[in-house]
Order: C-alpha cells, then structure tokens, then sequence
C-alpha cells in the first residue's frame, strides 16, 4: 500500500516550450475583458454597421422586392470594393474602434504597472517580446470581430444572395484586400493602444488619451486645412491616413490628393516608434534614478 | 454647499487656500499636466508655422483675426475645453480613491467641502492658465500686424472669457460626475461627445439641455466662414442670461459635488 | 480621568461582508494597543473613530465630540494610515510642508516642524528626494512623521511597524513611548503581541469583529494562564523529569519528539512553572531550554471562541 | 554552487545599491539579512534580471544572468515583495495562469494551481476576488503562485511581511517544509532575523550594499560566552539584582525579555537558584539562538 506524501508535493509533470508562449495572456486577457461590466453589450453595438452593409447586400440584390421603395434609377449604391471600403473605413466603424479601445485597451498595460504585477510576468521564461504579442493579441481579437469577420462574411453573403460567381470573377483580389487592410487597420491600432496604455499607470490618464490623440489628430487637420488648404495636411490625421490606405487597398479614388505610400509609411513609423518605447518602458521592475 | 464652521480652527476660506496650494503645487509636478500642457500649447505651433508660411514662404495671405476666431477657438472650444475638463474634473475625487492618499486629507481639519473645493480652484486654474497660454499666443502672433486695433483684443478678451467661463463650468460638472461613478471618463466622453455634440443641433428648446448651447450662445454672432458650420442651428440665449446659467450651472454641480462628497462613505481597496 | 475616545455600540459592515460588531468600548489617555489577527477588524475600528468611514450601527465620541464630518477634531488628532499610499511626485519634505499647512500652520512654523518630524524619524537627509525612490523603510517612516508632526492629542497609528527592519521598530517604539508622555493618548494597532506589550500595558484584544477582552494587559496573560498550556522542555534527563511532572495533577499530558524535546501540557501554569527550578536542581538536571510554542494570542482566540 | 556572482554593482543613481558583491551559495535554505535599504532586494532583481548590473557577472545553475534568463526563470519562483494582483481574478485562474506562462500545459496548471492553494491554506477562498483579499491572504497567494510551476529555486522576498503570528508561524512551516524535505533551494530576503533563523542553515549579512558576513548560522554563532533569553514571573528587580551580583551582564530588552551573558567557565545552573531563592518562575529559558542578532548589529553598526 502507498500512502499519499503529506506536506508539498512535486509536479510530475513536464515544462513545454510554447510555439507561442503568449498564449495564455490572450486567452485570460479576453476573458477578463468580457467580464467588465457593460462591456458585451457595448461589444455588440459595434456590429451595427455590419448588419446595416448587409441589409445592403440584400437590398442590392432583390432589387425587384423593394422596387416600392426605389426606383432603380435611383439606386443610391452599388456593391462594388466601393462598397467594401465604405464599411471598412466609415466614420463611425474606426470611431466604434476607438472606444473599444478606451474601454478595453487602456488598462492592458497601465494596470499591469498599477498593480505591479509586470514582475510576475517577467519572473517567468517570458520575453518581453511574448508579453507584448499577448496583449497584442488581445486587442487583434477583438478588433478583427468587428473588421475582418464582418467584411468576409459580407462578401461570402454577396456571392450567396447572387447565386453566382460572377462577383467573384469581377473582384477576384477582393478577400485579400479585406483581409490585407482589417489586419493593417487592426496592428495599428494595437500598437496605438499599448503605447498609451504603457504611457501611465492611471487608466483614466490613459482612456482620455486614447480618444484624445484621435478626435485631436482629425482636428489638427481640419485647421491646417483650413489655414492652408492643402490636402497634404490629411497626413496629420490618424483617420485620414487610416481612410487613404483603405482606398488604396480597395482601388477606389484616394479621398485626399496625396499618394497614399506616404501615409502607409507614416503609420508603419508609428508602429515602430511605438515598439521602441515600449521596449523601454516596460520591465520587471520600475527604477527611479 | 457646507457653512464654513466656527468650530473650525481656520476658517473655511483659509483651508480652502491651503488645499488650493498644496494641490496647484501637486498638480503642477504631475507628468501628465504637462502632456496637456504641450498638446495646448500646439495650436500656437499652427500659428507660428501659419505666420512663417506667410512671412516667408509668401505662400499666401493670412487672415489673422477671422483664423483666430474660426480655428484657434474651435479647436480650444469643441475639443481641448472638454477635455481637460472632463480629465482634471474626474480626477479630483478619483485620483485620491484610486492612489489612496484620501486618507491624508480626510484627517486633516479641513472640511472636505472645502478640500473639495480648493481642489476643484487649483484644477481649474491650472487647466485655464493652459488654454489661456495657448490662445493669448496665438492672438499675438497671428495678429501681429494688428496690435494696434482695439477690436481686436476686445475679441480676444471675449474669447478669453467665453473659455474660461466653459472649462469652470464643465469641469464643476465633471467634478461632480467623478464624485459618484467609478467609471467617469468612459461617461464623460459619450456625454462630452456624444450628448452635448449632438443636441446642441436640436431645434427649439432641446439645445437648453447642454452646457455647450450657453457657451456658443456667448460667441460673437457666427461669421459666414467656412467654419461656420460649427454652429449652425444655434437659437442663441442672450448673452447676459447665458452668462448667469452657466455660472448657475457650475454653482449647482459644485454644490452637489461638495454634498456628495461630504455626506458619501470612499472606501478604498484595490 | 473621563475616556478620550468613547464608542458605543459600533457595527460596521461592508455589503455582507461583517467588518465590526458591536463594539462598545473607553479609551483612555496613555497608550492603547488594538491586538488582533490579520482581518479581525482592527483596521475597520480605527477607520471608524477617525471618521473615514461611516458606522451602520452606533457611535463614536472623541473627546466628547462626534467624529464623522467633523474636520475641527483632527487639530488635535494624528493618523498613520496602514496603506502604503503616497504623493509620489513630492518630496518627503514637501509632503510634511503641505500637511502641516493643512493642519493650519503658518509657514514658518510649518518649516520648522517638517524639520524636527524628519530629524525624529531619521529622514533628515532623504528629506529631498522624492517618495517614489523611498524604500519600504523609509515610505514608513514617512508616514509616521505625517501623523506626529502637528504635535496631536491623540496618535492613532495603523500597523506602524509593518516593513521595519529591527532597528527601525526599536526607534518607532521609542517614539511612541515619548509621545505618551505629556498625558498624551495613543492608540496603535498590531497583530504581534510582543510589539504592543513592548510599548503598553493596555489593550484591547479584537477577533472576528468583535472585542474579545479589553483591558490590562495582565489579563489577557492571565487568560493564556488559566486554560491548558504547551511548554517545550529540552535537558539532559527528559524521561527522568517526566516522570516527576506526571506525579503532579495540574500535569494532563507529556509527549516526546524525536530530537529529545519534551512537551508537557498543563492546566495551571503558576504552579507548574514555580516548582519547575527547584525540579531541575533537586534532580540535578542540565536544563537546555524552556519555552511555550503557543505563548501567543492565536490560542487565546481559540480558547475563546472554543468556549 | 546553485548561485554564483561576481563583484556585483549597481546604482539607482547617485545612489549605490549594492557595491561590489561576491556570493556563492551552498544548497539548502539561504537567508539573506539586512536592514532596510541595504541591497537585498536590489540583488534578487538582478538575480532574476529585471535589472542588469552596472558591473560584475553571475550564474545561476550554469546559465549566465545577464544572457540565459528565460532558461534560469524556468527554474525558478519568485515570490515579490510588493502586493502584486491582477484584479477580476480568482485565485484558481489567477495561479493558473501564471503556472501556464511558465509553460505547463493548461489543464495541468489547473490542476496543480488547486494543489498549491491547499497547500499554502487558501482552499477556502479559493474562489472569491483578489481585490478582496486581506494582506495576509495576497502573501499566501504570491507563494502559491511562486510554487505552482515546482521550480528547483525560490526566491522569496520578505515572506512574512504583514502577518499575524499565526499566519507567520504556518508560512514559516511551509518554507521549512519545502526546503527540508523537498530539494527545493530557497533563498530567503528579510529583516526579521527570527525568520530566517528558523528556516536557513546559511546566512549572508548585507549592509549598505556590501556583504558584511556570511557563513554558516551555527558558525556565525559561536562565541565565547553564552547568551540566555529569559522570560519570568514574579519580582524582577531583585532577581536581577541578585544575577548581578554574580557579575553577569544583563540586558532587558523593550519587549520584556531578558538576556543574560554568562562566562564560559560558569554554568546557568545559578540563574536557576536564584530562581528558586527569590521565587521567580521562568517561563522562557533559551540558550542564545540570537546571537544572530548581535551579529547583526554589530556588522550593521546598532544605534
């Protein structure tokens, strides 16, 4: 007979090395997040503009059922990558993004550093590279729900309604480009949230930035504009360049007269600039010199 | 609002003064007002860089009243007013519960409506010294060729007061937000940006119910430029009356606040 | 002597979670240790006669007066908070400059007490330096000086000597026996038994929200006296010394352990230890060493609630 | 060796945490004593590299400190000073999540993370909030999470900070349980000299960032006297009048305990009688484990 070791006992078990050892910062990161109070429904709010892009669709497809309503002259859109771009890059979808972001981004770092609990991550065999992709990861998740699915479930439902190909046949690059600029749109993003988040430990500081340097950025370049009115100014403004490089990704007319490299790499600039800082700022311990 | 009280070993107004001071020379320190300090002092960078274009690039004429007017103060007004107002604002009460120094001031002999109060003075003067320091500025350098016209500083002395009479009365009532709800800034933005941006579009009496419909009502009658869209659909209050709400208003909210404040239990935890 | 601080009937919950049950209870001038474990509800009760929060139930008179919403009293009274909570972005001494204004001092006054409360707690030359790059120690210590410098009627500290090395505690104790003098009332809280009988005699003994004795601190030893007691016995003949323990009917048990420690267990403590020497000597036995593994309040809090 | 550095330096500043350290510790249980400030915390750091050392090198279990750190922190659990949570979290998830990020597969760290939360005395709350907890709760907590991977080295820093007796006398038997029984190597930081007494058989002093002696406890300990700890009942004065009068020293200390030196060539069979004559019990007789803390002072420099 054996009897049971009392006191500590080992772990018989074996330590894996993770193909991604970040894993489980998404996983917990995401649960906490829809634990936040309000937050699911807010969550759902943010699919409005999808269900609306899809009655679209529809509308767009059985034009002889609503022919009551309009007349087909007056057909006031066309489903085209147009179409597409409108959703991925309308006002009020990158606005929705924001204040998910508030809600769920600006605590990812800056609690960590309130609570000091970075020194329990970093006492574990993670880089600070995994710590990132985690968080990282947290804010893709949610984000590419409101992007990426939607925009693909769109162009599956056009081929659906069309019970043909044809779509497919006129567009065949379409996927890509949605898949190519929800990504984009989404990494940064998550490179926009994290480097405010790890600006501050207080998440109030952060959440007001969040949707500060936003709304600011736009604003900034409406009064250039104004003053000067040049196009070129649009580069100041997040959403601008956000717009400029969906219409590029979609081959739709540019909404401002600039090449849209320039903002693709003011962005990219960003991101690693972004990267950098946070490189820098977030360690296991915080030291005062 | 609380009576100062004779019991008091000071006098309310001297603690008032005292929190005022201790919390200019805290607020002062802290990072982050100077982040806010920067972002307001970039209008005055678009100024400097417009004058520039026009001194040296020779690129065009610069309009230095009308852009003051119809830039400069839109932005400070539908953006920077609101946001300092709602961040300083909530953080009166939230930052002590979160950093959990409210203990320090509670054992104090100093009642907390005037802890509250001085508080909410040191804030209030801090945010408007920045929106003052930016507009004055950019007044300046836009309109250096004007210097000598008197209409003009009487625009920037209106402009000035329309500012300052608006960040006193929004952060009163971000003041009393943060003295209740846990989630301030996430309430503050929809209602900054949502609520007041858009019944302030409202016709008819509707647009009474924001605080932005009475800080427009006090702007100079809109311009037909290119920017006055911004207040199109305004059925202006008069001036005076418009003055005597928002100050009724930033009464009221303090009042509740310093109520709040005073009669609420903070328990602080993590 | 009237009560400094007097409190009736106090009861205080968070939710449903109980933090204090009716507490009734005179404090006088002097020092006063509340003793508890961690969680029984001592940093609740000094919450509550310092008017940070509110009781549900009850009252709290101090110095005659209520204490909720009444700013007047903290002239006179200082507190030392258990959180490790700070300005971070002052210096300690700015921190101590801004408090005693506060407090109602004028500037000069103000300076010279920062100084004299830096130099009593040994931050004379950390002065300067933010809080932020304190030690554990030294944030303390800080605080500490916070809640003596406007020179209070009453001191009440929470957990003062958490995070002090031995030297520090030593210090902190010798402050707060000075403070005492002068007919000053302090009342600090600790969960070591020791440290508080260190500074006084007086205490009052909290347990799951409750007060489970107040009073000398004779008393609360006399409690650990009168019910069964463990004393650990290590010599040179132990079985020989058992057996004239077992001869005696206060002894109830003697137990072995493997490296020749000696357990006995005894219900009248007087008596077994004033034989023990003349014991020892008689049987010519070399004594190692005497000690009671549960000399501490946990087995008078088990005794307690066990009856 | 399990830890071996090298002339370690490092600075906050203009000021010097630790100055030119050497170590290499044996296996077992390790203290590591100092005042407040003296560099223990700062050396555990660098240790586990959140902070790289201005000069000097190191390695634990043969992977260099400044290069191999993910290899090292596999080995090991760190235990912080600090109150350190993640609020929204239970205990169980909490646990096991951080048993996941060491690399143990989910269902798996599960499992252990309810283990180790019997094990540390939380079984019962197990599933309530962190933000909830009390400080002696948070303190159990941080071990269990330092234990749920079973890592060959703990690192624990200040472990009984904040406790009761009760909850420091069960921590206390938990660490000496593990490093006992357990082949578990364990380095322990405080400033309560107790604590380390009953857990470690080897001790580093430090002080102002330099170690001021190490060694094992029983060596460090030897002298040429004894010490005895006392603690009696009945009429103190005359006791220790009488003591004196045999010319031993005598010290009483703020907490009510008495020390009293006797020479080498006598024995305490004298404080006995005294006892008897001047009818005092003695109710705490111990022959100097705390020489430590003479030790102590005095390569600390006591007031």
């Amino acid at each position: 007979m054996s009897i049971k070791e009392k006191g500590y006992t080992h772990w018989d078990g074996e330590l894996e090395s993770r193909r991604f050892p970040w894993s489980p910062i998404m996983r917990s990161g995401i649960r906490l997040t829809f634990k936040k109070k309000f937050f699911k429904l807010f969550f759902f709010l943010n699919l409005i503009p999808a269900v609306v892009y899809l009655a679209g669709i529809y509308i767009s497809e059985r034009l002889e059922d609503f022919e009551f309503m309009i007349r087909e002259a007056s057909m006031p859109f066309k489903v085209n990558p147009a179409y597409f771009n409108s959703f991925l890059s309308g006002d009020y979808l990158l606005f929705m993004i924001v204040m998910i972001l508030v809600f769920a981004g600006a605590g990812l770092i800056a609690d960590d550093l309130k609570h000091n609990s970075l020194q329990l991550y970093f006492s574990r065999p993670l880089k600070k590279r995994d710590y990132f992709m985690g968080k990282t990861s947290i804010v893709f998740f949610f984000l590419l729900i409101v992007t990426l699915v939607p925009g693909l479930v769109l162009f599956l439902m056009k081929l659906i309604f069309a019970g043909n190909f044809k779509f497919i046949q006129d567009y065949p690059w379409l996927p890509l480009s949605i898949i190519g600029y929800s990504v984009l749109l989404t990494a940064f993003f998550a490179c926009y949230a994290l480097f405010l988040s790890a600006l501050s430990r207080n998440s109030r500081y952060v959440a007001v930035m969040t949707f500060g340097m936003y709304l600011f950025s736009d604003i900034l370049y409406a009064i250039f504009n104004g003053i000067f009115r040049k196009p070129a100014f649009a580069l100041m403004s997040i959403k601008a360049n956000l717009q400029q490089i969906g219409a590029a990704f979609f081959g739709v007319k540019l909404p401002y007269d600039v090449p849209w490299m320039y903002s693709f790499v003011l962005l990219v600039l960003f991101c690693g600039v972004a990267v950098i800082f946070l490189s820098r700022r977030v360690r296991g311990v915080e030291v005062v010199r | 609002m609380a009576q100062p009280e004779n019991t008091s070993s000071m006098g309310f107004v001297s603690s008032v003064k005292n929190v005022f001071s201790f919390y200019f020379l805290l607020g002062r320190k802290a990072r982050r007002t100077k982040v806010f300090y920067f972002i307001s002092l970039i209008p005055l960078m678009i100024a400097a860089f417009a004058k520039f274009a026009e001194l040296v690039l020779q690129t065009h004429h610069l309009e230095g009243i009308y852009i003051f007017s119809n830039i400069i103060v839109a932005f400070y007004l539908q953006f920077l007013v609101l946001i300092l107002a709602l961040f300083f604002g909530t953080s009166i009460c939230s930052e002590e519960l979160e950093g959990k120094t409210l203990t320090y001031l509670t054992t104090r002999p100093v009642p907390k409506a005037a802890l509250l109060l001085g508080k909410y003075a040191a804030y209030t003067l801090l945010i408007i010294l920045m929106m003052a320091a930016g507009v004055i500025l950019s007044f300046l350098i836009l309109n250096a060729d004007g210097l000598t016209d008197p209409s003009r500083w009487r625009i920037l002395f209106r402009y000035l007061g329309v500012l300052t009479l608006g960040l006193v009365c929004y952060t009163a009532f971000f003041t009393f937000i943060g003295t209740f709800l846990k989630r301030s800034i996430l309430f503050g933005l929809i209602f900054s940006f949502g609520w007041e941006n858009v019944i302030q579009y409202f016709p008819g009496s509707t647009q009474r119910f924001v605080i932005a419909h009475y800080i427009k009502s006090l702007l100079p009658s809109p311009t037909t430029g290119r920017f006055s869209f911004l207040l199109f659909q305004l059925e202006p209050t008069p001036p005076g009356r418009a003055v005597v709400v928002l100050l009724v208003l930033t009464a009221v909210f303090l009042a509740l606040a310093c109520l709040v404040f005073s009669k609420k239990e903070y328990i602080l935890e993590d | 002597m009237s009560a400094v601080i007097s409190v009736e009937k106090l009861s205080k919950w968070y939710g449903n979670v109980l933090g204090l049950s009716d507490v009734t209870l005179d404090i006088e001038a002097g020092i006063t240790g509340i003793l508890g474990p961690n969680g029984a509800g001592k940093s609740t009760f000094l919450k509550l006669i310092t008017g940070q929060i509110k009781s549900n139930i009850g009252t709290v008179r101090l110095q005659g007066e209520t204490v909720w919403n009444n700013p007047s009293l903290f002239a006179r009274i200082g507190f030392c908070p258990e959180q490790d909570a700070f300005f971070e972005e002052l210096s300690g001494k700015c921190f101590l400059l801004h408090m005693l204004k506060l407090s109602g001092f004028s500037g000069e006054e103000c300076e010279r007490r920062a100084v004299r409360a830096l130099e009593t707690v040994d931050l004379t030359g950390a002065g300067g330096r933010v809080i932020r790059s304190y030690s554990r120690g030294m944030r303390q210590r800080i605080k500490i000086a916070q809640s003596i410098a406007h020179d209070p009627d009453v001191l009440i500290m929470d957990e003062p000597l958490n995070g002090l090395d031995p030297l520090g505690r030593r210090k902190i104790i010798r402050l707060i026996k000075e403070f005492k003098s002068e007919g000053r009332t302090v009342i600090v809280s600790s969960h070591v038994l020791p440290e508080i009988e260190a500074m006084t005699n007086q205490i009052v003994l909290i347990h799951q929200g409750k007060i489970f004795a107040q009073g000398d601190i004779h008393y609360i030893r006399d409690l650990i006296e009168s019910h069964p007691h463990m004393i650990s016995i290590k010599c040179s003949r132990p079985r020989l010394l058992a057996a004239r323990f077992i001869e005696e009917k206060d002894v109830i048990d003697v137990r072995f352990h493997e490296d020749g420690e000696m357990i006995v267990e005894t219900n009248d403590r007087d008596s077994f230890f004033g034989r023990l020497p003349s014991l020892l000597l008689k049987n010519d036995i070399d004594i190692h060493e005497i000690s009671s593994p549960d000399d501490n309040l946990q087995a008078v809090f088990d005794y307690l609630i066990g009856s | 060796m399990s830890i071996e550095v090298n002339n370690i330096k490092f600075s906050y500043g203009r000021i010097q945490a630790l100055d030119g350290v050497d170590l290499s510790l044996p296996g077992g249980a390790v203290g590591l004593l100092g005042p407040n400030g003296a560099g223990k915390s700062t050396l555990i750091r660098i240790l586990l590299g959140f902070l790289v050392p201005d000069e000097g090198d190191g390695d634990i279990f043969g992977f260099d400190i400044r290069t191999r750190q993910t290899d090292i922190r596999r080995l090991i659990g760190y235990m912080p000073e600090d109150d350190c949570l993640i609020p929204g979290m239970d205990a169980v998830s909490f646990t096991s999540y951080l048993g996941e990020l060491s690399g143990m597969p989910r269902q798996e760290a599960m499992k252990r993370a309810h283990e180790v939360l019997y094990y540390v005395g939380l079984e019962e709350s197990r599933y309530r909030l962190l933000q909830t907890y009390s400080s002696g709760m948070k303190q159990r907590l941080k071990l269990a999470q330092a234990l749920v991977h079973d890592p060959q080295l703990l690192f624990l820093d200040e472990p009984t900070s904040g406790l009761d007796p009760q909850g420091r006398k069960e921590i206390l038997e938990l660490i000496l349980d593990i490093s006992s029984k357990k082949n578990i190597q364990i380095l322990i930081s405080s400033h309560i000299l107790s604590d380390i007494e009953l857990t470690c058989s080897y001790v580093v002093i430090l002080d102002k960032g330099r170690i001021a002696s190490r060694g094992e406890i029983d060596a460090l300990r030897r002298m040429d006297y004894s010490l005895y700890e006392l603690r009696i009942k009945g009429g103190k004065e005359t006791f220790l009048q009488d003591l004196n009068g045999f010319g031993y020293q005598i010290e009483e200390m703020e907490d009510g305990l008495i020390r009293i030196y006797v020479p080498s060539d006598r024995t305490p069979r004298d404080i006995l009688e005294t006892a008897v004559g001047r009818d005092v019990q003695i109710r705490h007789f111990v022959r100097s484990r705390s020489s430590l803390e003479d030790l102590f002072a005095k390569v600390v420099g006591a007031d």
